[in-house]
């Protein structure tokens, strides 16, 4: 004989609280070193560049940069820089925020494979200037920079990336 | 333990208050490096699995454990988490080797606990949500009450606790990979700030940044590798409750049933004469000494490298970090800071560690030379 | 080969979407559960295995240790294992190296999620599991990776959303049979494509619910296997793998961590070719198209071969190779560690044919159960037979 | 190992948080344990098969996993032996303060649990053995909490 227990709770249940129970909003905050290889990369993104790497060994060019190659297991320290151009690997259109919340007006993110590094190498970022319907996977992209004055060494340096 | 599993390959960052220069990733690659260097391994080829240690909360991330693989050697192989101290994880390495599945495995634990803005906010939500939470107490009145239950139930006083602290600090000034290496008084100790009485500031051990790899092997590979082997002996790890309610306030049971196991299984019958150093968990003053009455080895050398008082408490990595101070002294390769037992090297060692606040648990490792 | 390790109990809660009860009365309502079917009783069991995923739903920090007394684990060895939404299958090959390793003779391996503590959407725990520096600040959806891996799996292939929203009739309506189901349904391929768009190409009725919930196992070396039970089911396989981290550089098309891990547990079982000697599976569904993707990964069938399997009713529960016959995470509910677990509970009541009125036609003598997790990166398989 | 790369760098830190707001039900033991509370009583459980009494109660024994029936829930008098105090100087953020909170671990009667609460005598009254009672909220105040208790203090 098998049993199946838990107590379910409505919607209802949970606006009303009509149950016992307590909250409490987390006192977490962080400031998380960048280090030797992400330094840079938000280092090149505030000049207006996207920095790679080199792996000695496999000569592959990845982005985002990393002090090591994790194919190869070697230190790297061969910075290059890449175009701020490249191509949309894969795509989606976004009708919520990250907390489930309707957006008015869609999002596109993307993988963008960045034009100087290996073939494959992407990045998470958005696509904008462009009818969702028409995104396709190979379209090619290129990204549009904040101002210069306004950069502030962050991935959003880039506002977003837009077909050309 | 029929089946014998070795210690063959450690290394480690220096622990530092800040590590700003390095990224978590580029810390944990520099500790795996000086791991494989030292036995003369190749993570891609010769490693089967990897344990890493380590929390979310404490990262700042959740599902952490996605954010290991690559600087340690482990990308599109076996690896997975253990949310526990670096110990514990040891103990699931060596669980994993006797499988004879698997023939050599590489522990990590690290912290950057410079990185956590709010460390006290942190911890307060590892307090049961219901009970404890919503008193809005700084988690460290659970040390308060410990302290005040052991030195009330046993005959031990608030100087005897501070004197660990002076023992630790001191022995810090000669481990290179100490962080808070000291030259105090026990007056220091006990005027300095009340945190939470009778614990003070100095009998609490401060944060510090660091990683630690070690590298595990079956008796017959180690054999073949570049360094002598440092043999397990015995392992246990043990839980005891959750619930505030419930905890043994005096006593550290979990470490006694821990022990109790871990020399059961080495064949050790008097630790005092058996065991020449231990490293333990002395993450409060008083811990150092309650743990050491637990484990039954108050007579011997104890936390040689300074302890987490001394070197610095980095969350998951310090009972590893006590694991590799071990592995030195064993080794004779502890430089300013070897110990010599009647001009000889040590030969024996037990390592134990506890998780933290609000947590009752113990793993006790024995280690053998030979 | 080491040695022989057994599941000799299986027990588990409803999946509802939020729980009156604390995540540690969960555990313990799975874990006792188990106990009872083989009746088993605490002081029986050796050590204790604890799966969750992420801290930040039940909202505690170390929340392995906070769960620990709902698993049964006071005075035991204990330890969380934690690789994602991989975790729930993951726990069982714990389990294993526990009583493999000639250490422990029995063990209890207890799964728990209780995601509806996180408020105001469950969902927004996700935004933490991407890249801190390099990711974060763009805001992402953990839908987001699961749509950017969907359109490429389909622009790879040539593979149409009618297709994948198959999995979704076949798994909920085989979730209707399922006692501890959340939301089980009969719904047409139509109701899928017209539901709502949330992250193209991923609609509502693509995704698996947010849920509460605990599973659990009773695990035992071979000896003691029979003091429990008449019928053990061996697990005669494990295998996990956890490729890079850096998503962004990899094929999403193909999960090749998953086929590692299937490799790992394929060996260890002496399985040479799993489509003949397989005979039912339970891949990880969080999303519809996930179980394509795994069916795939998991060498049942070729790569963009899976949707003409199920087109062809072959994974439907009286098919040659019955796919999620329980309902699977989009019909039963996902409470992410428990889900995995019950994967494997699934595998093991069909294996001994105690899966009442899900019972798949065929005689099973060896399943699989799957399930994946963190970025679209890890692969725990397990395999059992009896 | 040597790091060759120039290290010197004008980003240092990335700045963020784990946002995590969380609604916590008190569970089927803690409602019942809690709505007590709220009409002043202390509700306790018993696990006849370990011969322990747990405060708070359980909705199983963590000893023997035993499911703990109704008819073993037991109202216990509000009165406790303090077994351990602490004065704690830091808040929940770390921040000094002058007026220590203080803690207390009570052995309520006829429990063998320790009930864990804030005590509201002054610093230099409290004693280990000493005779507490809790001191409630009032009436209107209550709703089913932990801080339905707003301390403990000596029984004279």
């Amino acid at each position: 004989m098998k049993n199946f227990f838990a107590t379910p709770l409505s919607e209802e249940d949970f606006k009303k609280k009509n149950f016992c129970f307590e909250t409490w909003i987390g006192n977490c905050f962080y400031a998380w070193d960048c280090g030797v290889a992400i330094g840079k990369y938000l280092e090149g993104l505030k000049k207006g560049k996207i920095i790679g790497v080199k792996c000695p060994k496999c000569e592959r060019i990845m982005v985002p940069p990393r002090i090591f190659c994790e194919w190869c297991f070697v230190l790297i320290e061969d910075f290059v820089e890449l175009k701020d151009t490249g191509r949309i690997n894969t795509f989606s259109i976004s009708y919520i925020s990250w907390d489930v919340k309707k957006l008015e007006k869609p999002q596109i993110p993307a993988v963008i494979e960045i034009d100087g590094a290996s073939p494959g190498y992407g990045i998470l970022h958005l696509i904008s200037e462009v009818d969702p319907k028409e995104v396709k996977i190979g379209m090619r992209v290129k990204a549009v920079w904040k101002d210069e004055k306004e950069r502030e060494g962050k991935i959003t340096d880039i506002k977003y990336f837009k077909p050309y | 333990m029929k089946r014998r599993v070795c210690i063959v390959g450690i290394g480690m960052t220096p622990l530092k208050p800040l590590s700003e220069e390095v990224s978590y990733k580029e810390m944990m690659f520099e500790a795996a490096v000086k791991a494989y260097e030292d036995c003369g391994i190749n993570p891609r080829k010769d490693v089967d699995t990897f344990v890493c240690c380590s929390e979310d909360y404490i990262e700042g991330t959740s599902i952490f454990d996605e954010y290991v693989p690559d600087q340690i050697g482990g990308a599109l192989k076996q690896v997975h988490t253990i949310t526990s101290d670096g110990l514990f994880g040891v103990c699931a390495a060596i669980l994993q080797l006797l499988t004879e599945e698997f023939k050599v495995a590489v522990v990590e634990a690290h912290a950057k606990a410079s990185n956590i803005l709010t460390p006290e906010g942190v911890h307060m939500c590892a307090l049961d949500p219901i009970y404890t939470r919503p008193l809005n107490v700084n988690p460290i009145f659970i040390a308060g009450l410990e302290y005040n239950s052991f030195l009330f139930n046993y005959p031990f006083t608030q100087t005897d606790c501070a004197e660990v602290v002076v023992k630790n600090k001191k022995n810090a000034l000669k481990n290179p990979y100490a962080a808070y290496g000291a030259n105090l008084s026990v007056e220091d100790v006990l005027n300095s700030f009340p945190v939470a009485y009778p614990l003070t500031e100095l009998e609490v051990s401060p944060y510090a940044d660091g990683a630690c790899v070690i590298v595990l092997a079956r008796e017959e590979v180690a054999k073949d590798l570049k360094k002598k082997p440092i043999y397990i002996d015995g392992f246990s790890f043990i839980q005891g409750s959750p619930n505030l309610e419930v905890r043994s306030w005096e006593y550290p049971r979990a470490t006694e049933e821990a022990a109790k196991r871990a020399y059961k299984m080495a064949g050790i019958s008097n630790p005092n004469k058996e065991i020449d150093f231990c490293e333990i968990d002395d993450t409060y003053s008083y811990k150092e000494i309650q743990n050491a009455l637990a484990l039954n080895c108050q007579d011997i050398i104890i936390n040689p490298s300074g302890g987490s008082l001394g070197m610095g408490y980095i969350y998951e990595g310090t009972g590893l970090m006590r694991l590799i101070m071990a592995v030195l002294q064993l080794r004779g390769e502890a430089g300013s800071f070897q110990i010599k037992i009647n001009n000889e090297l040590p030969k024996k060692a037990l390592v134990q560690s506890w998780r933290g606040l609000p947590t009752e648990n113990s793993c006790v490792l024995i280690l053998n030379r030979e | 080969m080491g040695r022989r390790v057994a599941i000799v109990g299986a027990g588990m809660t409803k999946f509802v979407r939020r729980a009156k009860e604390t995540g540690k009365e969960l555990a313990f309502y799975a874990a006792k559960a188990a106990l009872d079917s083989c009746g088993a009783k605490l002081r029986d069991i050796d050590a204790v295995v604890l799966g969750s995923a992420p801290d930040t739903f039940d909202g505690v920090h170390m929340k392995g240790e906070y769960l620990s007394c709902g698993a049964g684990a006071f005075g035991k060895p204990y330890l969380r294992c934690y690789v994602g939404g991989g975790t729930g299958v993951f726990a069982v090959a714990v389990g294993w190296y526990y009583i493999a390793s000639g250490i422990f003779d029995t063990c209890l391996v207890v799964c728990e999620e209780k995601m509806s503590s996180y408020q105001p959407h469950p969902q927004g725990a996700f935004l933490t599991i991407f890249d801190h520096t390099t990711e974060r600040p763009l805001g992402p959806n953990l839908l987001w990776i699961f749509a950017l891996e969907m359109q490429r799996y389909m622009q790879t292939y040539g593979i149409k959303k009618e297709e994948i929203a198959l999995v979704a009739v076949k798994n909920k309506k085989n979730a209707l049979d399922h006692p501890a189901a959340q939301i089980a349904a009969e719904i047409t391929v139509e109701d899928v494509l017209n539901s709502e768009v949330l992250c193209y190409p991923v609609q509502r009725l693509d995704v698996s619910p947010v849920s509460d919930g605990a599973c659990a196992i009773v695990m035992t070396n071979e000896y003691l296997a029979r003091r429990f039970t008449d019928k053990p089911v061996w697990v005669s396989g494990v295998g996990w793998c956890l490729d890079t981290a850096y998503w962004t550089n990899r094929d999403l098309a193909y999960p090749r961590y998953v086929e590692e891990a299937a490799r790992m547990a394929y060996k260890m079982a002496g399985i040479r070719d799993p489509r003949r000697e397989i005979d039912v599976a339970e891949p990880y569904d969080p999303f519809d198209y996930k179980e394509l993707h795994h069916l795939e990964g998991l060498m049942l069938c070729g790569r963009g071969e899976a949707p003409q399997l199920l087109v062809d009713g072959k994974t439907q529960r009286d098919g040659e190779l019955p796919v999620c016959p329980s309902g699977g995470l989009l019909g039963v509910g996902n409470p992410i560690a428990a889900a995995g677990l019950m994967k494997v509970i699934e595998i093991f009541w069909q294996l001994r044919g105690e899966a009442d009125k899900r019972q798949i036609a065929k005689k099973a003598k060896r399943g699989v159960a799957q399930a994946w997790g963190d970025l679209m990166q890890v692969g725990t398989v397990v395999v059992l037979e009896i | 190992m040597e790091f060759k790369v120039n290290k010197k760098r004008e980003i240092k830190h990335h700045l963020g948080q784990l946002p995590v707001e969380s609604l916590y039900t008190a569970g089927i033991a803690g409602e019942k344990f809690l709505l007590g509370l709220k009409e002043g009583k202390f509700l306790a459980n018993y696990c006849s098969d370990c011969d322990f009494v747990f405060l708070p109660p359980k909705l199983y024994c963590e000893f023997c996993f035993k499911e703990i029936p109704d008819e073993d829930w037991q109202e216990v008098e509000n009165k406790g032996i303090l077994v351990s105090y602490t004065f704690v100087h830091v808040d929940s953020n770390g921040n000094k303060l002058e007026n220590p909170i203080i803690v207390g671990a009570i052995k309520m009667a006829d429990t063998d649990t320790t009930f864990i609460h804030k005590l509201l005598d002054k610093v230099e009254d409290i004693e280990i053995g000493m005779l507490v009672e809790a001191i409630f909220a009032p009436k209107e105040r209550r709703r089913g909490s932990i801080n339905d208790i707003v301390g403990f203090r000596k029984v004279e």
